[in-house]
């Protein structure tokens, strides 16, 4: 069992999804001869061909367009968008055309395709390279959203992506790609997508978020079991659809919730979850639902971003500030 | 100052407005000719008694296709059954020529989905609302065909107007740099609604269109199914044989409303409408039947009489059709249903059996 | 002051808006000699010249880019998306250039654009004509998001619109278009944007909504009036910037709280408004907060459009769900 | 079969790979080289401070320009100040001529947004990364002069790649219907990061994707600054004169990675790269001027020293600029604050106030 960096698992999956089924087909710009800009495919053309492994034009409209019609005719298209900031004129598709065409034709077409980007800020790219788009996607009937926060959930979960009968926008946060490595074993094994996973036991409060703030988290859980309080982290993984009963299986455990994600809070996911909690859960609820989000605005440029992002800090302060009611 | 790069752009007609066959294309088969013709007069006939059936509040909206027989069953003849169409919304003779039945063409304009389930043809597209939403869709289904090396095609059909989304051209110029057996085709019924080609575009034809694609671009007269037939089944081969995409335009004329939504008077003149007619593909694909000793007066009177019990037992199983349950809102959203909806599912089913609240 | 229907109202505030400034200039499809296909500009190319209510080609990207390249060289463009169905390809427009421009300029450009289209179900037209896309949009940053539900409110938010310096998208329910006439003075005077209007005023529960729901809201509220539950009906007009203060007034006073809409519950625009009512209210809270929205699925087709909208009577049941929590 | 419609695309080359001048184009203007020269030269000079200070650390990423500077100079030099550029991210040549400093140019790659607040040209745009997304800014803004009677053109610069996107072709459809006072000018450097020109398109010439709007398109050498110069000034003399738009396509070549952040080494030849060099822009045009005697061997040493000091003086304002204050991420969203940014900014104030957490 190799140690491998999200990227790699990412890659590893890839080649793992080439390898097992002739109908899967990656498409993308810059994913063949280059290997993607992250090296997500790097390798895979020259091992799969430059057929299964393809480049396109620069054009994101028909990449996520071709990518339902492969899927509609029976294949298993993975299209990779180069950053999410590219993936907004692919929202008429997904919107209008992916999450719709089973439930237009009554089962009669189906759209299992995979779309995979690159996700969040903090690796100073450019201008429009840091977007956090989940809260869009995960308002999208007929789609699902997942995002993975560790190698292995990276390896498992796109694995179930590209295998799910429905499609799939992968969210891949660019700030984990190659921050740590664990074993991740090349045993084909999907993990199940639709669940959220506890990261993180604990009695006090519950951390809920995804991606790569599951990192600040972490460490915010770690600062507070030094400071006598016992966070339990949930990773929500996918976002649509929901897994609402571990969310509130564990709030109805610690009576406290703190939502944290990247994207800005006004309508971004957390606000479903939130209201979920406090609706769903409002009789064990010992303090009102917190959420610690991206500010209201445009993720600013590399200068600020450290300044935008939720860090661990901030998210302490946060919980300590839920742990003052009683 | 040298040249760096030159196109052309060909027109193609064969059967004149009188329906006069100056010079057939190689090879042209009559007889051929006679069912293409009992489809259009077919969906003429759908085309007027939906319209109807609309004005008496039994459908819902319903964009006719009259006057664009030709260019719709006559694209859909060319092809074989195991092609993929991939239709916008005014194509009911290609639907019906394919095996799309009326009932089902009746359901979608209902807005009932099960309109979109069709028996039959299975891979074809739905009717798509989106304009030129559906191109990209070609490209995929011709990349799905060119990577399992079938020898089949994607067509997918467009108005003029849809030329001006980004959609088209994108497919266009991805059909053509992975030379994908696709075949676009766009019928130019010279309005969008309101807005005539003119104002769509400042092309002279929307056949060169193509040539941003790096690909070829014909024309044809859309109302001249010999035409259609040749300029289309070119098309295909070229595709099928591995040689890439073409953009054929035909060109033809929108006779009627839009929709049955719209009031075409508000915009266009009663003169350009009447002149239209005289170019219509219905009189002039009969008048060289008859004149080839192909269809008689009592052929026509057969098929009119035939045509009517056809539409009438479709619109008798139509009204027929039982509604679907509420719970088809939501049974179809993923293969599995997610909790949320079963919940919700749950809840309909409740409603359906209690009153509708 | 003459009764106007709501689609009159739109006429009537862009003639105003067009009479008042040249720099104003409506863009869309079918919007010239055809009047647009509900009317909303009917007569206006007659009156204000072609060049100035203009018909573009089918293309909505270029309406949406066009319209933000008029607006940062100073004119104020009124552009018209047919339906919100196909709007979805502008938002890679609203997202990545309207909503930024400020922002990313330091305030050196603006982008003092309208964006109007129909939204909502009810009217059986087909297919991708009847979406609810106000979840989307009030998440993007920079831009302002407003909805009218009645006649004199669409006079007033248009003209305000029209007069903001800054990018609003202005969602016009085709179903209230021509369903109640109601006086409307030609005065010029703008209604604030980033107000919510209290349109009834209860003690037992809020009653939250936006838009043609309205309707059944009010229909609602009358019948819990009858049955003894008085209902406070707040109608939200500006989704962003959210009136956070008016709601969380209103709820605080009554109670209880119940959000409605159209659009899929899922992620979408109530989730924001009951995150919010349920974190900031949760002290004057009775009942957990309640949310009745469209199922979360596509809207369906016409024939069951009607029974995927919430009804009054579904209303009358959540409210008085509500109500049982003491 | 009759031809309904024929295009060609016109290849424009003055100034050899050598140097030398076939046959000038009517009233060249010799002296006015000189500026251009030299600003090509400067940001050659700028983008390997650039480049240099991005392998420092001090930049975060940048694209270099390097070989393209006849491209983009050229261009900015026939334009009149008012005006209007919207670039993509690899014009810094037309930047600097048209005004913008050093400075900015150094601020937006460092990731602040202070470099788009630049203090002139007024009404140019921004560098827009998102690929062609500003093609549709440039048909709004021709629509505004258009509307206004100003003789003003506005002038789209974009890449080989960029003209895949949808985005690029509804801009030249909708300018040309229009007969905007627009130029779209795509830069030809023959890669889009690692796809080659012959993987994007099937075109032979990207100028012939204006055949799809019905809109003159012309191809130059790119790396003629001449060549530029002429077909870019009369592409602005045909829109400003109320005749409508042009696609320009100028051939050049991208002579180093896509960006710092690449590694063209990955995929394409290094022999590749060395036979470009005999193309590049720079020497070809001294070599002009030297022979004219508009430039001497000591004008170029008092240049490099120019610029050197220039760069050195840039360098160091730009490593003095303060920071901006937290505050600054929502300051500029709106006109007015809404409530959840004054209480954002306000959290703001306070972090910066204290510990930066
Ligand atoms: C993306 C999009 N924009 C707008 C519309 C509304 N609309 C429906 S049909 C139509 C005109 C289509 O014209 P054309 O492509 O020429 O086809 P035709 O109706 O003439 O067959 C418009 C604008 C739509 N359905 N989709
Ligand atoms: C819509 C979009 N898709 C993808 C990217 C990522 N990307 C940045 S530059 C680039 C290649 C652009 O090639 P070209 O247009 O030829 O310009 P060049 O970089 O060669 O100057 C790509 C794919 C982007 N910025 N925007
Ligand atoms: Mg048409
Ligand atoms: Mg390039």
């Amino acid at each position: 069992m190799a140690d491998l960096t999200l990227i790699e698992a990412v890659n590893l999956a890839l080649a793992r999804a080439l390898e097992d089924d002739p109908d899967v087909v990656l498409i993308g710009q810059d994913i063949g001869v280059n290997g993607g800009v992250f090296r997500a495919t790097g390798g895979l053309a020259a091992r799969f061909g430059e057929e299964r492994v393809r480049d396109t034009p620069l054009a994101e409209t028909v990449i996520a367009a071709s990518a339902v019609g492969m899927a509609v005719e029976g294949m298993k298209p993975v299209a990779e968008i180069q950053f999410a900031g590219f993936m907004y004129s692919c929202f008429d598709q997904l919107i209008n055309h992916a999450g719709r065409l089973r439930t237009r034709t009554r089962g009669r077409l189906t759209c299992p395709m995979v779309l995979r980007t690159p996700v969040g800020g903090g690796i100073h790219a450019p201008e429009h390279h840091s977007e956090s788009p989940e809260g869009w996607l995960a308002h999208i009937p007929g789609i699902k959203v997942v995002t993975p926060s560790t190698p292995a959930a990276a390896y498992g979960l796109l694995l179930a992506a590209i295998r799910d009968p429905d499609p799939v926008v992968f969210l891949e946060p660019t700030r984990l790609y190659r921050m740590l490595k664990e074993p991740v074993a090349d045993d084909g094994a999907a993990l199940p997508l639709g669940r959220a996973f506890v990261r993180r036991e604990g009695a006090d409060i519950t951390l809920v978020s995804w991606g790569a703030t599951l990192v600040e988290v972490g460490q915010a859980a770690q600062t507070l079991a030094e400071r006598g309080v016992s966070a339990e982290v949930v990773d929500v993984a996918t976002l649509r659809p929901l897994d609402s009963a571990t969310l509130l299986a564990s709030v109805s455990k610690t009576g406290r919730c703190l939502i944290v994600h990247e994207a800005p809070r006004l309508f971004g996911a957390g606000a479903e979850i939130a209201a979920q909690v406090a609706s769903e859960a409002l009789m064990s609820l010992v303090a009102p639902v917190g959420r610690l989000a991206g500010y209201d605005t445009v993720m600013p440029l590399a200068r600020l971003e450290d300044d935008y992002l939720p860090s661990a800090a901030r998210i302490v302060a946060a919980a300590e500030a839920l742990m003052a009611y009683r | 100052m040298k040249t760096a790069a030159q196109f052309s752009v060909s027109y193609h007609q064969f059967l004149n407005a009188k329906g006069a066959l100056a010079e057939p294309p190689p090879g042209l088969d009559l007889p051929a000719l006679v069912p293409v013709y009992r489809t259009m007069a077919f969906t003429r006939a759908f085309d007027a008694r939906a319209v109807a059936l609309q004005r008496t509040g039994q459908l819902r909206t319903f964009p006719s296709s009259l006057g664009e027989e030709a260019a719709t069953v006559g694209l859909a003849s060319v092809m074989r059954p195991d092609d993929v169409l991939l239709p916008t919304y005014r194509e009911t003779g290609a639907f019906l020529w394919r095996g799309v039945t009326p009932v089902e063409i009746f359901l979608y304009w209902a807005g009932d989905e099960r309109g979109s389930a069709i028996a039959g043809p299975r891979g074809d597209f739905p009717i798509s609302v989106p304009i030129a939403s559906h191109c990209g869709h070609a490209t995929g289904v011709a990349a799905a065909f060119q990577y399992r090396k079938e020898a089949r095609v994607a067509v997918c059909v467009l108005g003029d107007g849809a030329t001006s989304k980004g959609d088209f051209y994108e497919a266009v110029n991805l059909a053509g740099v992975w030379r994908l057996p696709a075949v676009f085709v766009v019928i130019n019924n010279r309005w969008a609604i309101s807005v005539p080609a003119a104002r769509q575009t400042a092309c002279a034809t929307f056949a060169q269109k193509a040539i941003a694609g790096g690909v070829p671009g014909v024309q044809a007269d859309g109302n001249d199914a010999v035409a259609v037939r040749h300029v289309v089944g070119q098309a295909l081969e070229r595709a099928r044989s591995g040689e890439g995409p073409t953009v054929v335009e035909l060109l033809s004329y929108r006779l009627t409303d839009h929709t049955t939504a719209d009031d075409a008077r508000r915009y266009r003149s009663a003169d350009e409408v009447s002149a239209a007619w005289a170019e219509e593909p219905l009189v002039r694909l009969r008048a060289l039947l008859a004149r080839e000793g192909l269809w008689t007066k009592a052929d026509e009177e057969a098929l009119i009489a035939d045509n009517q019990a056809r539409l009438e037992a479709a619109v008798a199983d139509y009204l027929a059709t039982p509604p679907q349950p509420l719970t088809s809102m939501v049974d179809y959203l993923y293969a599995e249903l997610p909790a949320e909806l079963v919940a919700q599912r749950a809840e309909l089913a409740a409603r359906e059996g209690g009153h509708h609240g």
